[in-house]
């Protein structure tokens, strides 16, 4: 039953979305052939576009072609060159999710120690040190962290490859290596970001009554927190992560550029800057589409962490 | 003796006022103290001190000896062994004070596990027996139960048999009915005497309300911000109290004896705050 | 230690501010004039010397201050105005209406700035501040609406809304007199985190191209063109680089000072 | 003269999960002069009557009277009437004020509501003095805010706002259950006088049957949202007719020799 409540709750979301997407592009003062074209276009292939575009249809109808195209499976033609940018996006979006995935483990591994140690240190200077450090950490941008390691790491030791990207079809250490810095990269910002959450978690699980019921029947302190702690805090460190999914997309966009790989962030961009409006307004609804399905994946996995939801069904027999 | 507590002190962070100070008691195998106090008083400090529960603010002076050993300054480690094996303590709020997460059955099992080392069945066995000696009529229903599906007398007694489930020598607890209704809270308090009678275990009994010490220990401390201002036999202290604010404290508590509507005792009758 | 995060945090905002003040009144020179000579170290009359077309760098600094502040004020005030009586509003309504508006929060929390600028962008045909501001402001309105809408729900379970409503005091009256005043140390702090997470945004925006054009000098913009020079005049990049840390660091600090300040049940006895 | 009555009065709460039926067709009524007190344990219904009673909670059937016209419905007149007439003070001291108000402003507010005149609004300051002293927080100064005061006093602050508008009826739920024994007796003895000085009818609520015993003349035994017994306070605690209020009785820890 709550499942099927959370599905209808994301269509509803990604129907919005998508309209939210549509009008933005369309309803926005200015001729879009005309943004497309540059200013210095001739009236005629204005026209031209306008009349191949469709943009003089009624409004509905051209976000129900729009919308046609994408559900049936492929995605809106370039208005520039008319050339099908499918294959182009899905490799690209290959491409971003491996760094997204990589960065996230990154953001996980140091935040989730980091965060409890801050927690239960939080009386005592190492606590305090981990807690400033990660203060640091989240003021500075994604694109400072990523030039210093390139720096250091691509160009001065050369333990990595300072830029570029190399498909794991050709060769999977290639790969890998050439993930390494980016994925560090947006893994430390954002581990950064997630430290003072895991360790507002750890530290609400810390005040709870329960935790005090487990250390006043034995449990050591690092013990009662892995035995009681770690599912309650999984709860909101869920939820936090579901929150920050939209900011690591965006940290992905920059530590792209920075570091030349191909991905759907240095794509957009490109696509952005000679005015692709249909195919940029496709490739940031897909974003934010995969955004709204990770925090329904999020939702969904808070059955399985706090098995009274789980329940739920048991007990309304 | 079994516990004897000698000038124990503690300090939170950079407060200089002490919470409590100069705190001295003991009790014997089998025997009963109360600890009466209004909120501010420290008797909560002065328990959790017992326990070795106080957070990493805390600075503990003074000490406290359990069968000769003493337990100011020993590590975590040392402590944790006797948590829930030796001593055992029940707090105030049962709504808050179990996993929400875990079965009943599973939490009690933990302690059971924990330091008897008994594997699952045997512990599955114990936990069934002792739910049931806490006065819960139907203990494999509880005992598969989520904190959530449970009335807050049925949780405390939960939170009881986890207390006790080791015969611990010493229970610890700290306020352990206030939270409960009158006709539940005196159930409860008649299960914990027989159990404790049963096993011969120590009490340390932390209230705000005498009538309930009163039914529960032979001996009673009571504490006043921070200090304890009288010791002795129950029928002594409240037969002719030494001090004023106990004599003030007694007053207060038995309203039934004023007239009703009549102008009530105030402890500024018998003690002015200095 | 609480007074200390907030010291720092107010010192490090006081300098960003000062930056933008004196930029106001007061520029070495212009920033940007192109000229001669260029990749100068610190002289007389470029005290931080110029960038790779002859620029000086202080006052671009000067000047990147005052870019990065309007934009963060600009961006949490968007936050602020439009998401705290929201949040308010979700936090008093039952039923539909309070799962409407978080649904909204939802859905916009799907946008992170740096999406709704390159939609902004595009759709105008070019960036500029305006995008930029609009963008990272629409962004910060879900933090808004979720903080105001849990301090509101706590604020109106309190016994002294039943009192007032008992007096016979209405919504109106109750949002003011008594919503209002509780929920503003938690908007107070979260405007003081969103201005951090702001400027980081402008940053990365400009640093995109995305952000405030070219003409007008910003941190962001200045670490994208210094950055082939960054194995031979590292500070190009490096000094701005500082800048935005210190005043994202400056705004964090600030709020946690505030939150610690303003947060009455930090005491604690046991665990 | 009956000032409050609660005729058939029935609340169903739909939060989430299933229904509860915590008020089950109640009949009830207040005289002038009468103090009533309403006795139960936790869960039994009766903050929730008194809620309703205060025009503060919408019943799921049956009608709230006051001075015999039923409040509830259209007729906002009403409504305004009980306002005026009914105030209450409720439980928890931490959260009975608003952190952020002086405590002169806190007694004040009632004054400024729109149910009143504005002609009372002239000598709001005289008035608050007058209050402050009536309930014995003549050391404390206006302008303070509430968590520089001790329990007690808060309480008292929250006594004096409920009296600000002159109300005949002074509903009071748990108002000391949250307090300590010994500041209680204050608080006790400060209702007594009030009840009498202002002549104030009083309808008391708490879970302690000593305190109901002496602060009230008339007494109602209730449990799972029904009224299980009714009648002189005397007269119940002598011999109790329901075996529930005579298990309530017994519960009640003693002094051993008092």
């Amino acid at each position: 039953m709550r499942t099927l409540k959370l599905l209808g709750n994301f269509l509803i979301c990604l129907a919005v979305a998508s309209v939210v997407v549509f009008a933005v592009v369309n309803l926005l003062p200015g001729d879009i052939a005309g943004v497309i074209l540059g200013p210095n276009a001739s009236p005629e292939s204005v026209a031209a576009l306008r009349e191949r575009m469709g943009l003089d249809e009624p409004l509905v109808m051209r976000y129900v072609t729009w919308m046609g195209t994408l559900l049936s499976g492929h995605v809106p033609r370039s208005a520039l060159s008319g050339a099908p940018v499918g294959a182009d996006i899905a490799g690209r979006f290959a491409v971003t999710g491996w760094l997204v995935f990589f960065g996230m483990g990154v953001a996980i591994c140091l935040a989730l120690p980091m965060g409890a140690w801050a927690a239960l240190n939080r009386h005592r200077p190492s606590g305090w040190l981990v807690s400033g450090f990660a203060q640091f950490g989240m003021a500075i941008p994604a694109f400072m962290v990523g030039i210093c390691l390139t720096i250091i790491f691509g160009v001065k030791l050369r333990w990595f490859p300072a830029n570029g990207y190399v498909e794991a079809s050709t060769s999977v250490t290639g790969w890998l290596s050439h993930l390494v810095l980016p994925s560090i990269t947006l893994g430390a910002v954002q581990g950064a970001i997630l430290v003072r959450y895991v360790r507002s978690a750890f530290v609400d699980v810390l005040r709870t009554d329960w935790f005090r019921t487990a250390r006043s029947v034995g449990w050591r302190r690092w013990a009662a927190v892995w035995r009681h702690g770690l599912r309650n805090t999984a709860l909101q460190l869920v939820t936090v992560v579901g929150l920050q999914v939209g900011s690591l997309f965006a940290g992905a966009i920059v530590v792209e550029s920075v570091f030349a790989i191909r991905g759907i962030g240095t794509y957009l961009l490109q696509n952005v800057s000679n005015r692709d409006l249909p195919v940029v307004s496709t490739i940031v609804l897909m974003l934010v589409a995969l955004v709204l399905v990770v925090n329904l994946l999020v939702d969904l996995s808070y059955g399985f962490i706090d098995p009274r939801l789980r329940n739920r069904r048991r007990l309304g027999r | 003796m079994m516990l004897k507590v000698d000038q124990l002190t503690v300090r939170f962070g950079r407060r200089t006022t002490p919470a409590i100070s100069g705190i001295g008691f003991h009790i014997d195998q089998g025997e009963r103290l109360g600890l009466i106090g209004e909120s501010g008083s420290g008797k909560s400090v002065t328990s959790l001190a017992v326990m070795g529960l106080l957070g990493d603010t805390a600075r503990i002076s003074g000490s406290i000896r359990w069968k000769g050993e003493e337990l100011v300054g020993r590590s975590d480690a040392h402590y944790s062994r006797l948590r829930g094996a030796a001593m055992g303590m029940v707090f105030q709020e049962p709504m808050t004070a179990l996993d929400p997460t875990m079965r009943c059955g599973r939490q009690v099992a933990e302690v059971v596990r924990l330091h008897a080392g008994a594997d699952r069945g045997q512990a599955r066995a114990k936990v069934l027996e002792i739910l049931a000696t806490v006065g819960l009529a139907d203990p494999e229903r509880i005992a598969d139960s989520y904190p959530d599906e449970l009335s807050g007398g049925q949780r405390q007694r939960v939170l009881i048999a986890m207390a006790m489930v080791n015969s611990p020598q010493l229970l610890i607890a700290d306020e352990p009915t206030t939270a409960l209704d009158v006709t539940v809270q005196a159930k409860v308090l008649e299960e914990l005497d027989r159990m404790l009678a049963n096993t011969g275990a120590g009490l340390l009994f932390i209230s705000h309300d005498l009538a309930v010490v009163a039914r529960m220990c032979e001996r009673i401390a009571v504490m006043y911000r921070g200090s304890i201002v009288e010791t002795g036999r129950l029928d002594q202290v409240l037969g002719n109290p030494q001090h004023p604010y106990t004599a003030g404290l007694i007053a207060t508590a038995d309203i039934t004896s004023a007239e009703p509507g009549s102008r009530l005792p105030v402890i500024q009758d018998f003690w002015r705050q200095s | 230690m609480k007074r200390a995060v907030l010291w720092a945090g107010a010192t490090l905002v006081a300098l960003v501010v000062l930056a933008c003040l004196v930029s106001v009144a007061w520029l070495p020179t212009d920033p940007n004039t192109v000229g001669t000579p260029t990749l100068a170290p610190p002289s007389a009359d470029h005290p931080l010397g110029t960038d790779n077309l002859g620029r000086d760098l202080a006052a671009r600094l000067l000047v990147g201050a005052r870019s990065c502040l309007l934009v963060g004020v600009v961006a949490v005030s968007i936050g602020a105005v439009i998401g705290v009586p929201l949040g308010i509003i979700a936090g008093g309504s039952r039923g539909v209406a309070a799962t409407v508006l978080m649904r909204g929060a939802d859905i916009v929390y799907a946008f992170p700035a740096l999406l709704l600028a390159i939609l902004l962008a595009a759709a105008r045909g070019h960036a500029s501040t305006f995008t930029a501001m609009a963008a990272i402001g629409l962004s910060t309105i879900p933090a808004f609406m979720r903080v105001t809408r849990s301090a509101a729900v706590d604020v109106l379970a309190q016994d002294y809304v039943m009192a007032a409503r008992g007096a016979g005091f209405g919504l109106g009256h109750i949002a003011l007199r008594h919503v209002l005043p509780n929920v503003a140390p938690v908007v107070l702090v979260q405007s003081s985190s969103a201005f951090g997470v702001a400027i980081l945004a402008e940053a990365s925006l400009s640093y995109l191209g995305l952000g405030t054009p070219p003409t007008t000098p910003s941190w962001g913009r200045m670490i994208y063109e210094a950055q082939s020079f960054v194995y031979s005049d590292i500070q190009l990049a490096a000094l701005p680089g500082i800048c935005i840390a210190a005043a994202v660091l400056g705004f964090n600090l600030l709020g946690d000072g505030l939150r610690d300040l303003l947060d009455p049940t930090l005491r604690e006895i046991t665990r | 003269m009956t000032l409050l009555e609660a005729r058939g009065l029935d609340k169903t709460y739909r939060r989430s999960g299933n229904p509860v039926r915590a008020i089950r067709c109640i009949d009830l009524s207040v005289a002038s002069g009468d103090r009533l007190g309403i006795v139960g344990e936790s869960g039994s219904g009766k903050s929730t009557l008194v809620r309703m009673l205060a025009g503060l909670l919408e019943p799921s059937f049956g009608q709230v009277l006051y001075r015999g016209n039923p409040i509830n419905g259209a007729n906002r007149e009403q409504l305004r009437e009980l306002r005026r007439g009914v105030q209450m003070v409720f439980q928890d001291p931490r959260s009975s004020l608003n952190p952020r108000m002086r405590i002169g402003d806190i007694i004040a507010e009632p004054l400024f509501s729109p149910v009143q005149p504005r002609s009372i609004r002239a000598h709001a300051v005289e008035r608050v003095a007058e209050l402050m002293d009536l309930v014995e927080l003549d050391d404390v100064a206006p302008n303070v805010y509430p968590h520089e005061l001790s329990g007690g006093q808060r309480q008292r602050v929250a006594i004096a706002r409920a009296l600000a508008p002159a109300p005949e009826v002074l509903i009071a739920d748990e108002a000391v259950s949250a307090l300590d024994v010994s500041v209680r007796a204050h608080v006790l003895n400060l209702i007594t006088d009030l009840v009498a000085t202002q002549n104030l009818t009083l309808v008391f609520v708490s879970h302690d049957l000593t305190v109901v015993r002496h602060l009230c003349d008339r007494m109602v035994v209730m449990r799972d949202g029904v009224i299980v017994e009714q009648g002189r306070t005397e007269a119940i605690h002598a011999n109790p007719t329901d075996d529930y209020t005579a298990r309530l009785l017994a519960s009640v820890p003693r002094l051993p020799g008092h």
